[in-house]
């Protein structure tokens, strides 16, 4: 098989999409020419005309708008926002039209429409360019959230979300851009909802989701030394959520840490946490615990950065509190 | 920018305003007698439309927040009647002539105020969300500025596909402060996007006048700084409004990109159904803006080529329509709660 | 004691707000002259002038932005953001600049500002204008998150809202507007992050805020007559929350729900929960259940709304179920 | 609307400029040879700082992403000479020119790059988040068109206190098709708030130029929409800048509200350090672009009242400073891990 990068990865699935379906096409900022400020993009205006690949004024609400707008008359957009945090200024494109036009139309409206963006500290970028922020959009009817981890699933997923006649969020990390990983020629769509186990282990599950769950499967190989056996699951979308993976997974280890990037307080490993209690709470041998990072706005200095963002170390803390081996340090 | 300057038509309220101006065939923008006789029904059954349905309200068979297009009529049908049946119109909060003007039934409509089954949403959109794509009435949308945005992506569709179709996004005038308002026409500009913007200035935004919001309240000069035509246009006249929006839209048509048109016109009613309007506008203001009715505007410009009986045969018929729609929503039944729980993610 | 109605005890505190601090003052649509389309600032504008109490366009963004940039020169601005829903039309203000500003800048600069909003269900004004949405501040590290649900404590946290060096999220629920209750004169600030019982039972804890906590102790009466025995809890605040108290309580009952009006997915019942998963696992009899609305758009007509917004039935009846009466039903 | 125009002098781009102008005392704005040479010291500064910050970076002692203010000296320089101390100022992301010029220590803005403790934020903030308050530099925001909102809301503070401060906030081209730009500027209009919006057209937002954004890239011609006075200015020539700055600061602190300035300049480096420059634009233009430098047209047209030594006697001072600031950051400890759990809330 061959490897590529996540970033080739996000270029591949946005050439197969647009090659594959006329009614799709790309806006977004510096994503034409030149190529998307990750390289995103690069070789696709060339490609397939800057009508399909349209570079947009700095203006989110226009693009998300615009978009949504599009996606009503049959057109499948693909919108790059490009950097997460930009998405508060387009907020309400996404939460009070694109999430909701389908059902308060009665269906008569669809908006087949995918945003991309990527987030996440490790850059320096500071507070206002570092934020993960996916766990807002679980609490908004009406949009799936995806989040691949690996090149494979970005473009298996990437084409289940063209396809998909509901808006969709499609998340990626900018520290895994330069990440490789084996895809298959073609890559099959994914289906959403489809949560996979990346290492299977008895003692402990933490259930990540994209940067994380590398964060996760070294803090494994870790405490594997330990002799600590810890499965990872690899949830791949949050909207759909897949709880029956991981309380099956639970049915054998019976102790669970749920992983993010995001900030603990409010993060979406409470939506899980509360799922698995409620509908697993009998196998649980020890309460489940969130690596989350603390509720800080990201600071830029590396020292500073790393106090407050969930990692591999704040990981492997969790799963040896989970299992008995530390006091919880909350 | 002088090349910011289109063609247009642009009879300025003042001088339009007085009088039900003289009926020079021109005037009718080369209408046929039964395209004015249905801009007749149109405008008539908006106006009665709502007569109907406020009174509904108020006797409790609607509930939920109720804006009326009442006074604003010739602007929704101006502007309609220049579109073809597949151009698309994107809305407001104040949406019912809108969805009336664009052909849009007033059985599914009525049904949709009452949060009945039969409703165009099936009662999940209310008054605030009537779509009828089948008429190309694509959404309204009651966050102020949102029209603008959804019907410019509509025509980014159109023009990616290089379909000849156009959008119309109707706006309120205290839509004009929202940075989305910038943000569409920018962007409608720069890509030459066959849109036409049609901001209502009906003199309020709530209990707001345009002034309070703007300094430069002369909405339709601000094409200028997006570098596209500009027009003001008399809303109470619904031949000029049908006159500057045709050629708006066939410029949009032929590729040569969007118009901002300002329609003047008067808000009859408060803001919204229990509006306290008392606290800012004097009731003689209303009055006297009251009595430069579209309506009669239109009566007395067409009076040497439409006889009255053949008015009043239309006025009866529409009666009877607007009747049959609000038994339709009376006997339609309140949608199944499960439905509720169907069509999202 | 006076007894006053809710939307009173938000006149009043803002009156108070502006008559004791000359930094004070209001920025909102339709709040001058014509005294908020809720009446929430009636008599204020000609009590305090058009300068203090400022009618804005329609433009959230610069609404909230010129608020952050007042607050920072040493004001107070108290901004009415008319529905909660139209918050996703200036969150870029209130995530990336009002939040972090204090933070970023180590301190040199503050945000005391208080952005006022009401949310919710039951007017019918369909799915744009009422949703829920305070789970999403909880996630936005530098804002404090506050839900009164009687008059007293409107006028209580307000002061303290006010006199706070962060920005604040003051929410309200249009539907407790016309609710009564006492005020002693003058209320005492009331701390935030401090719950209080609102209720004392039992069987089952029930943790609420805002509107959700009638109905909770509308539920409690009910089912008093089947003889069980519920404490409410009115958490009064989220950010910060007082988990302490939900857990004193459960070391009591042992047993916990978790209502609120926002959609359940993603919502900060989540966080709730897992605090209270983590710190108090073994003091737990039963899962903790969440009582929140079904993940869709709110829809316009009544039959609709009802069926997927959570209500006294919801909450009814995720407490037999936590007592095992019924069976959980998801 | 003709009263929307202030008597701003307004040398446009094209008039000043060709050719080193000459040096008519007029020109210098009445300023004494102190301020002419304080002047001097601070556009030597930001551009041989900017030279030693991106040598760092690319020694890998900086990190994290860095946008040069090189070639737009005049702007930060010309605008900052033209306030008082208790004047503020917001800024972008390309920001380090700005925060020099409004006075702001080299020693903390070194380390706040470097991310050491002793740095103006501690740290926290970084190359875009420089703040210093003591030096009324409050806030830069690299969210694009953050610094126009910023600044309307201080300006709103001092109005309310009666203060006749100023606030200025410095924006990018990319910033005018923005949502918070029209906001910003329909807010200071309406409440005629004193603050000053200026427009750094330096040429690109990004890859992208300013007429590719929008139809009618004339910024200026902007003011016309919100009815406030806008003027272009020569962004190369400092007296220039300082003398439209000052009409405009003026202007303001005498309660007559904003105005929109538009400074054309050139980027003279990437967007960012690692920025593909070569895809977009040819390096034939950038050189010569930069043979028209802001230095040497301040050095040419004070020839005749500034000797070249006293010139020299600055320059060398600078670079001792500027030796000594990055001394200061490599000295100064990292911050205290602790410290990034403390502030918020
Ligand atoms: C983003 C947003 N802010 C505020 C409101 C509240 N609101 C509803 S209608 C209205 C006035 C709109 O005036 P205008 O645009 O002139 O339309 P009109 O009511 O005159 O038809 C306001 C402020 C809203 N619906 N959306
Ligand atoms: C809201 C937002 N969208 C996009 C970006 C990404 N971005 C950073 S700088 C920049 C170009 C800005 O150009 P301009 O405003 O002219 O400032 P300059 O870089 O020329 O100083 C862009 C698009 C951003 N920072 N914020
Ligand atoms: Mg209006
Ligand atoms: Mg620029």
């Amino acid at each position: 098989m061959r490897e590529i990068t996540y970033i080739e990865a996000v270029r591949e699935a946005q050439a197969e999409a647009l090659a594959a379906d006329h009614r799709a096409f790309i806006m977004g900022q510096e994503i034409g020419e030149y190529g998307g400020v990750f390289r995103a993009t690069q070789g696709l205006a060339e490609r397939f005309g800057v009508h399909r690949v349209r570079d947009m004024p700095i203006a989110e609400q226009s693009m998300l708008g615009a978009g949504v707008g599009a996606a009503v008359m049959g057109m499948r957009p693909i919108v790059e926002v490009m950097f997460m945090d930009f998405i508060a200024c387009g907020m309400d494109a996404i939460v009070n039209h694109a999430a909701k036009m389908r059902y308060m139309s009665g269906d008569q409206l669809r908006v087949p429409m995918v945003i991309r963006t990527q987030g996440g500290s490790g850059t320096h970028h500071g507070s206002q360019h570092s934020q993960t922020l996916e766990s807002w959009f679980l609490h908004v009817p009406g949009l799936a959230v995806v989040m691949p981890s690996v090149p494979h699933d970005v473009k298996g997923l990437f084409q289940t979300s063209v396809a998909l006649d509901h808006p969709v969020l499609f998340i990626e990390h900018r520290a895994l851009y330069r990440t490789k990983g084996k895809v298959s020629d073609p890559v099959a769509p994914i289906p959403l909802g489809k949560g996979v186990i990346r290492r299977s282990g008895d003692d402990v599950t933490v259930a990540a989701i994209g940067k994380s769950v590398r964060q996760a499967l070294t803090s494994a190989r870790q405490l594997e030394e330990e002799g600590v056996s810890v499965e990872v699951i690899d949830l791949r979308t949050l909207v759909p959520m897949d709880v029956e993976l991981v309380l099956r997974s639970l049915s054998r280890t019976h102790r669970l840490v749920v992983a993010h990037e995001a900030v603990e307080r409010g993060g979406w490993a409470g939506e899980l946490i509360s799922r698995v209690v409620a509908e697993g709470f009998d196998e649980l041998d020890a309460p489940p615990l969130r690596a989350g990072s603390k509720a800080f706005p990201i600071p830029f200095a590396r020292e500073l950065e790393s106090a407050m963002i969930a990692d591999e170390r704040l990981i492997t803390r969790r799963i040896q509190e989970c299992l008995g081996m530390l006091e919880y340090s909350g | 920018m002088s090349d910011g300057h289109g063609p247009l038509p642009a009879p300025s309220a003042a001088d339009a305003g007085d009088s039900g101006c003289v009926a020079s065939p021109a005037r009718f923008g080369g209408l046929s007698e039964s395209r004015l006789l249905e801009i007749f029904r149109l405008m008539y059954t908006i106006r009665r439309f709502e007569v109907e349905m406020e009174r509904t309200h108020l006797d409790g068979e609607i509930y939920g927040p109720f804006h009326s297009s009442m006074g604003q009529e010739a602007v929704s049908v101006g502007v309609c009647a220049a579109l073809r049946s597949d151009d698309v119109v994107t809305s407001t909060h104040r949406g019912h002539g809108h969805a009336i003007a664009k052909g849009a039934e007033l059985g599914p409509i009525c049904a949709e105020l009452w949060g009945r089954s039969t409703g165009y949403c099936g009662g999940k959109g209310g008054s605030m969300h009537i779509v009828s794509t089948e008429h190309g009435f694509v959404g309204q949308s009651p966050i102020i500025g949102g029209s603008g945005l959804l019907a410019t992506g509509a025509a980014l569709a159109f023009d990616l596909t290089r379909q000849s179709r156009v959008a119309v996004a109707f706006m309120g005038d205290g839509a004009v402060g929202q940075g989305v308002f910038h943000e569409s026409l920018n962007l409608a500009a720069i890509w030459r996007l066959p849109v036409v913007f049609v901001v209502e200035n009906n003199g309020f935004a709530h209990s707001f006048r345009a002034a309070q919001m703007q300094l430069n309240s002369q909405v339709a000069s601000r094409a200028e700084g997006y570098g596209i035509p500009g027009a003001v246009v008399d809303g109470i006249d619904v031949f000029a409004v049908y006159a500057a929006t045709r050629a708006a839209v066939e410029r949009a048509r032929e590729g040569g990109g969007p118009t901002l048109l300002e329609a003047k016109c008067y808000r009859w009613r408060g803001h919204n159904l229990g509006d306290a309007e008392h606290l800012y506008r004097p009731r003689e203001e209303v009055e006297k803006a009251r009595r430069d009715d579209p309506l009669d505007r239109f009566r007395s410009a067409i009076s040497d080529r439409i006889s009255f009986p053949t008015l009043a045969t239309v006025e009866a018929e529409v009666e009877s329509q607007i009747a049959q729609a609000v038994r339709f929503a009376d006997q339609s039944a309140p949608p199944d709660p499960q439905s509720a729980l169907e069509g999202s993610f």
